[in-house]
């Protein structure tokens, strides 16, 4: 695997919610070594506000050499990168990170919550297209409210996954945590991947550990490099401190001290 | 980057000048540190390239004058709890703790490839004590593929040694006497910035057998996130690097350059070739780039490019002939 | 500011839950430094509010908590040469060189627009001695509508007595004492960041007499151009202040309101309501917003709604009792 | 005369030439102050760098409301200002500056160098629209090539002045130095007015001094508050430093000390 430094031109923004956006950028070297899990770092402006470059999940890699991220406008990078142009240039770094182990085991549940849900698309096609996924896998996914759900719903229905939704304000599917649709699913599955909120990343790996199913979790810190030289960015293993850039973002649940991560 | 190209373009006249003077010769960017002598003068800093092997693909290694590694201390160091950094306003704080693998092994597990690199190795190091200083020092003297050794006793996150090393000159010329007596390597002190007078800390370790300085290492810094109303690093306190610092770093640069007779290398918020120009007209004759790495990997190597692309708009075929020549008087 | 909507809102929940628990009165943002009362906390810093009649089209003075005025010296200084400032990364460098009026012509001149503000008027001194920092105290003692005096014993642009008064404890202990002697107005004394201990410096001019430091002043750095190969300022150095400096600042001041008794006025980069957050949580009673009034004429004024909006949302009802109550425990 | 800090949006962006823009933006407050020869401080961006407002002088004010800049990409500020589009709101804080006396003595000449062009669009709209245009005013103007000054020279001519041309590549008017055009227009004028390159501006005011006519100097200093609060931007006058924002940015040329100015 190898990273690159490239000016990648968007080609694509939409609007999936009032602070939802998608940008799909034109990142030919990038794309053709992308695996799910894996994450980029953005230059979101060409000044020194902000100095450092955003991480984001690869939401979708295509063989025309694009790439997608989904992200949620939060703070002042965010901000300014919803407000690039189709045509403008951002520079970016990766592919980064190791990505989800989908070589076996079958079959899988993928529960994302909120902007977790980037990652699980990509890998959803990719288990789609290298014949990995079926009929008894399951997808659990989780939002505030319904715009930010429903059109990444449909993008994973359309693989033929079966879908499940929770809301907060139950705009769309269940009301409540994405976590308590867990209990019907776990005895039929062998593999848990999940990227979300902390909360609920931690109910859902204590659910796995009860059932002793394995699960896979994408962690979220805070990075400067996103290449493993900075240190900035362990987070608490079971055998000392990990990288989270580099050893991560994707961990096996029972490597992890989860209560100090 | 951009900015530099800008900073090239502003007096187009001039520049045209130039292009017409000079015959199309790749100037010599050659420096020397003492013994210690580099392609050019843009090497990296510790502690913000790993063991340079984390950016393989990113940059290629045997174009940059000279690498720095984390530092090393002589047991392996777990570093601070998370969270470590946080950005700020044009920089960043870390708390990494001096987090290493120690020095044996660095010398068993990073040297065999920082060996096959054509740039020369510097190891940044760093003790609790004089006698671990000294110590790490005699361990490196005897690794092959060292060229040169640099003196931390500037960091500001380990409570013990740390400081104190940094700002009281004595301590500071105890350790490099020390370190002296332990390795006939070119020996770099670098110094921390949080001194009332960074010249006498200079003075100091001159008197006391380094053969170069470095500086600055970071400023401490704090941030508090005003919700939690927690620091925003675990440690409290923290290390403020980047483009903020530049100032202070260049301002500095220029006092210990004009008052020691040691080379002096210029660190703190280098991004661009304009950076990198400043430190070395106010005196420097090399510069390390920091936490640019982290936002733009190919800075190092484009400050390279950048260095010489001035001198041949300059007209000047070599780059020690540009070290110190601010103008500060009304000539 | 937006920076501020965005820290405000991170945390939604919280936000909702503090909504309800709280009836919508409005928070008491009034503070105390020594005997000097303020309506809030939010202060103007010396050299970058002018006479504060250039901003009454702009901000509405009397909704501010203090104002300081530009430093004034016994006689009138014409200041530094230009060019006096040079923008930085998140920051400027400013060596105006206390160009100021002198006392007499600033009482006779200035006082009786300022006078008029419901706002409390704070006077920035100094000198190039002991003596004339009590003889201007004497004068402003003397003159009417004057809350309280500011010492500057930190300004680097000026070669003579400015560096050494600010960086030496007995001299600034010195100083305070004399001007101490020679006014019975409340004296903040402020200090510079340039030192390697600033604990140190506010334990002296406590046990001196102030009733109040504030910190930091400028931090002293410099710029060059590396196409003339002249430094960017005439005066070759000057103060480093705005955005960059916030993180150095807010260490200062955490440690100087651990260490001493007195009341502590945040200063250093200030932009937002956050960044006040940040002092006063540290430790501070007060704040003073500098270079963003250039860059953000409203930021002061905004930043009094924003804490006002904090404090709702938090559910405090006086300001003051958020001050201080940063948790660096694991509690 | 009163400023106001206020949120401009762009209603109107035109690219004169590579590097030369012209943004039209709706300020109401500043456009109904606004004299000839002031300026706005321009931010140019939500983030804190650039941190610095960049001053711009007011290069046209209209009925509506609405006032224009013309500006050429210099380094990092004009650069992301350049990048601004219809729509974006620009925080600006003006009318700022004394403006250029224009009460009496005519004829008068404008001479303007490159961007110093700028101010005096609108001191020959307001002389014209005040009825204080005479057939014997002159207006001389100088840039590198023919783009950067034809759309203005025609904006010149359509309010009836006679326009004389000079650029560095001779591709329009005269080959070479505005100021070579002076000699033959001077005896004719009582006033001049001129703003641009330090070297022009120089020689116009000698040459005005030689022939005894009066000059007013639009004069650019670096800049941090705009309002005579930071003393940043002061310059050697006969009678000690002057502050260029507030006492400025026009002055007559005999109260400077031209040559430390
Ligand atoms: C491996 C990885 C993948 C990610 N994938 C996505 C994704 O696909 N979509 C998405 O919307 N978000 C994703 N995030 C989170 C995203 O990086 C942050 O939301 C973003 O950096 C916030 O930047 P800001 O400037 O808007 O916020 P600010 O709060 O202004 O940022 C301040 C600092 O905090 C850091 N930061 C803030 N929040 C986070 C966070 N949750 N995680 C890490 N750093 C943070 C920023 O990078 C920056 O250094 C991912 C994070 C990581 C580590
Ligand atoms: C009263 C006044 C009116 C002006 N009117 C116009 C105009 O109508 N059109 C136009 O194109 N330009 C005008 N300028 C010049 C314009 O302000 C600068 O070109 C601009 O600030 C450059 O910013 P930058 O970030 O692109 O350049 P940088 O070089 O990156 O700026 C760095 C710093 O230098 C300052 N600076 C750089 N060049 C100048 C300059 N020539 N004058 C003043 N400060 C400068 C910037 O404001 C900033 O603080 C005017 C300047 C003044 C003082
Ligand atoms: C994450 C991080 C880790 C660092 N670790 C070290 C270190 O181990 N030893 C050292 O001497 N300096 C260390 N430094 C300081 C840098 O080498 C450099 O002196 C400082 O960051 C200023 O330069 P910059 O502004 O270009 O980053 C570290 C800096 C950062 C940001
Ligand atoms: C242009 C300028 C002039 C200043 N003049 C004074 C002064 O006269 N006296 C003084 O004590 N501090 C002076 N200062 C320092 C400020 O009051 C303040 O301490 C410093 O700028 C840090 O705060 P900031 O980052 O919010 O600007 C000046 C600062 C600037 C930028
Ligand atoms: S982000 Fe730098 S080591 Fe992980
Ligand atoms: S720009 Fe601040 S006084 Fe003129």
């Amino acid at each position: 695997m190898s990273e690159f430094q490239q000016k990648c031109s968007i080609i694509g923004r939409d609007r999936l919610a009032p602070d939802v956006f998608r940008l799909t950028l034109q990142a030919p070297k990038i794309a053709a070594e992308a695996q799910p899990g894996q994450f980029v770092m953005v230059r979101v402006i060409d000044g020194l506000d902000p100095l450092l470059r955003r991480p984001f999940s690869i939401h979708r890699s295509c063989a025309d050499g694009s790439i997608s991220l989904l992200f949620k406008v939060l703070g002042k990078g965010t901000a300014m990168l919803a407000r690039r142009c189709v045509g403008d240039e951002l520079d970016l770094v990766g592919p980064l990170g190791n990505g989800f182990d989908f070589s076996d085991e079958r079959p899988v549940c993928l529960i994302g919550g909120g902007m977790g849900i980037a990652p699980l698309l990509f890998l959803a096609e990719q288990l789609h297209s290298t014949g990995r996924a079926t009929e008894k896998d399951h997808i659990l996914l989780g939002a505030r409210t319904k715009d930010e759900l429903t059109p990444l719903a449909d993008e994973f229905s359309a693989l033929g996954y079966t879908v499940q939704l929770a809301t907060d304000d139950g705009s769309i599917g269940r009301k409540g945590f994405i976590p308590d649709l867990l209990g019907f699913v776990l005895p039929t599955v062998e593999q848990v991947y999940t990227c979300g909120p902390h909360l609920m990343m931690e109910n859902v790996v204590r659910q796995c550990q009860q059932a002793e199913v394995h699960c896979q979790v994408s962690l979220e810190t805070h990075m400067a490099c996103g290449i493993g030289a900075c240190l900035g960015c362990t987070v608490n293993g079971k055998r000392g401190l990990v990288r989270v850039c580099q050893q991560g973002p994707v961990f096996n649940a029972d490597h992890l001290e989860w209560s100090l991560v | 980057m951009k900015e530099e190209a800008v900073l090239l373009e502003k007096n187009p006249e001039k520049k045209v000048e130039a292009r017409e003077a000079v015959p199309c010769i790749m100037p010599d960017l050659r420096v020397q540190i003492g013994s210690l002598a580099l392609r050019n003068p843009v090497m990296t800093a510790s502690g913000t390239f790993g063991y340079a092997r984390e950016f393989e693909n990113l940059v290629n290694l045997d174009r940059l004058g000279g690498i720095i590694v984390k530092g090393i201390s002589l047991h392996p160091k777990p570093g601070n709890p998370p969270p470590r950094i946080v950005e700020t306003a044009c920089g960043m704080l870390n708390a990494i703790g001096l987090e290493n693998v120690g020095v044996d092994r660095f010398i068993t597990g990073k040297m065999p490839y920082l060996r096959k690199l054509t740039t020369p190795v510097v190891v940044n190091i760093l003790g609790d004590s004089v006698e671990e200083y000294s110590e790490i020092a005699r361990k490196l003297d005897g690794a092959e593929g060292i060229a040169a050794l640099e003196i931390n006793i500037s960091c500001p996150n380990v409570k013990k040694g740390g400081v104190a090393f940094g700002t009281v000159p004595e301590m500071a010329a105890k350790v490099t006497e020390a370190v002296r007596r332990s390795t006939t390597l070119p020996l770099i002190v670098k110094l921390s910035p949080n001194v009332t007078d960074i010249v006498v800390m200079a003075r100091a370790v001159e008197d006391a057998g380094a053969d170069a300085v470095s500086l600055i290492n970071t400023l401490i810094g704090m941030s508090i996130d005003p919700i939690t109303r927690r620091p925003r690093l675990a440690n409290v306190i923290g290390g403020l690097s980047g483009p903020a610092i530049k100032p202070v770093a260049l301002r500095m640069v220029w006092q210990v350059a004009q008052a020691v007779s040691l080379p002096v290398i210029g660190i703190g918020g280098i991004t661009t070739a304009a950076d990198a120009l400043e430190f070395l007209l106010a005196g420097a004759s090399a510069v390390q780039v920091g936490t640019a790495n982290f936002y733009d990997p190919s800075a190092a190597e484009s400050i390279v490019q950048g260095l010489t692309s001035y001198l041949q708009e300059q007209g000047e075929d070599c780059l020690v002939d540009i070290i110190g020549t601010l103008k500060t008087g009304t000539d």
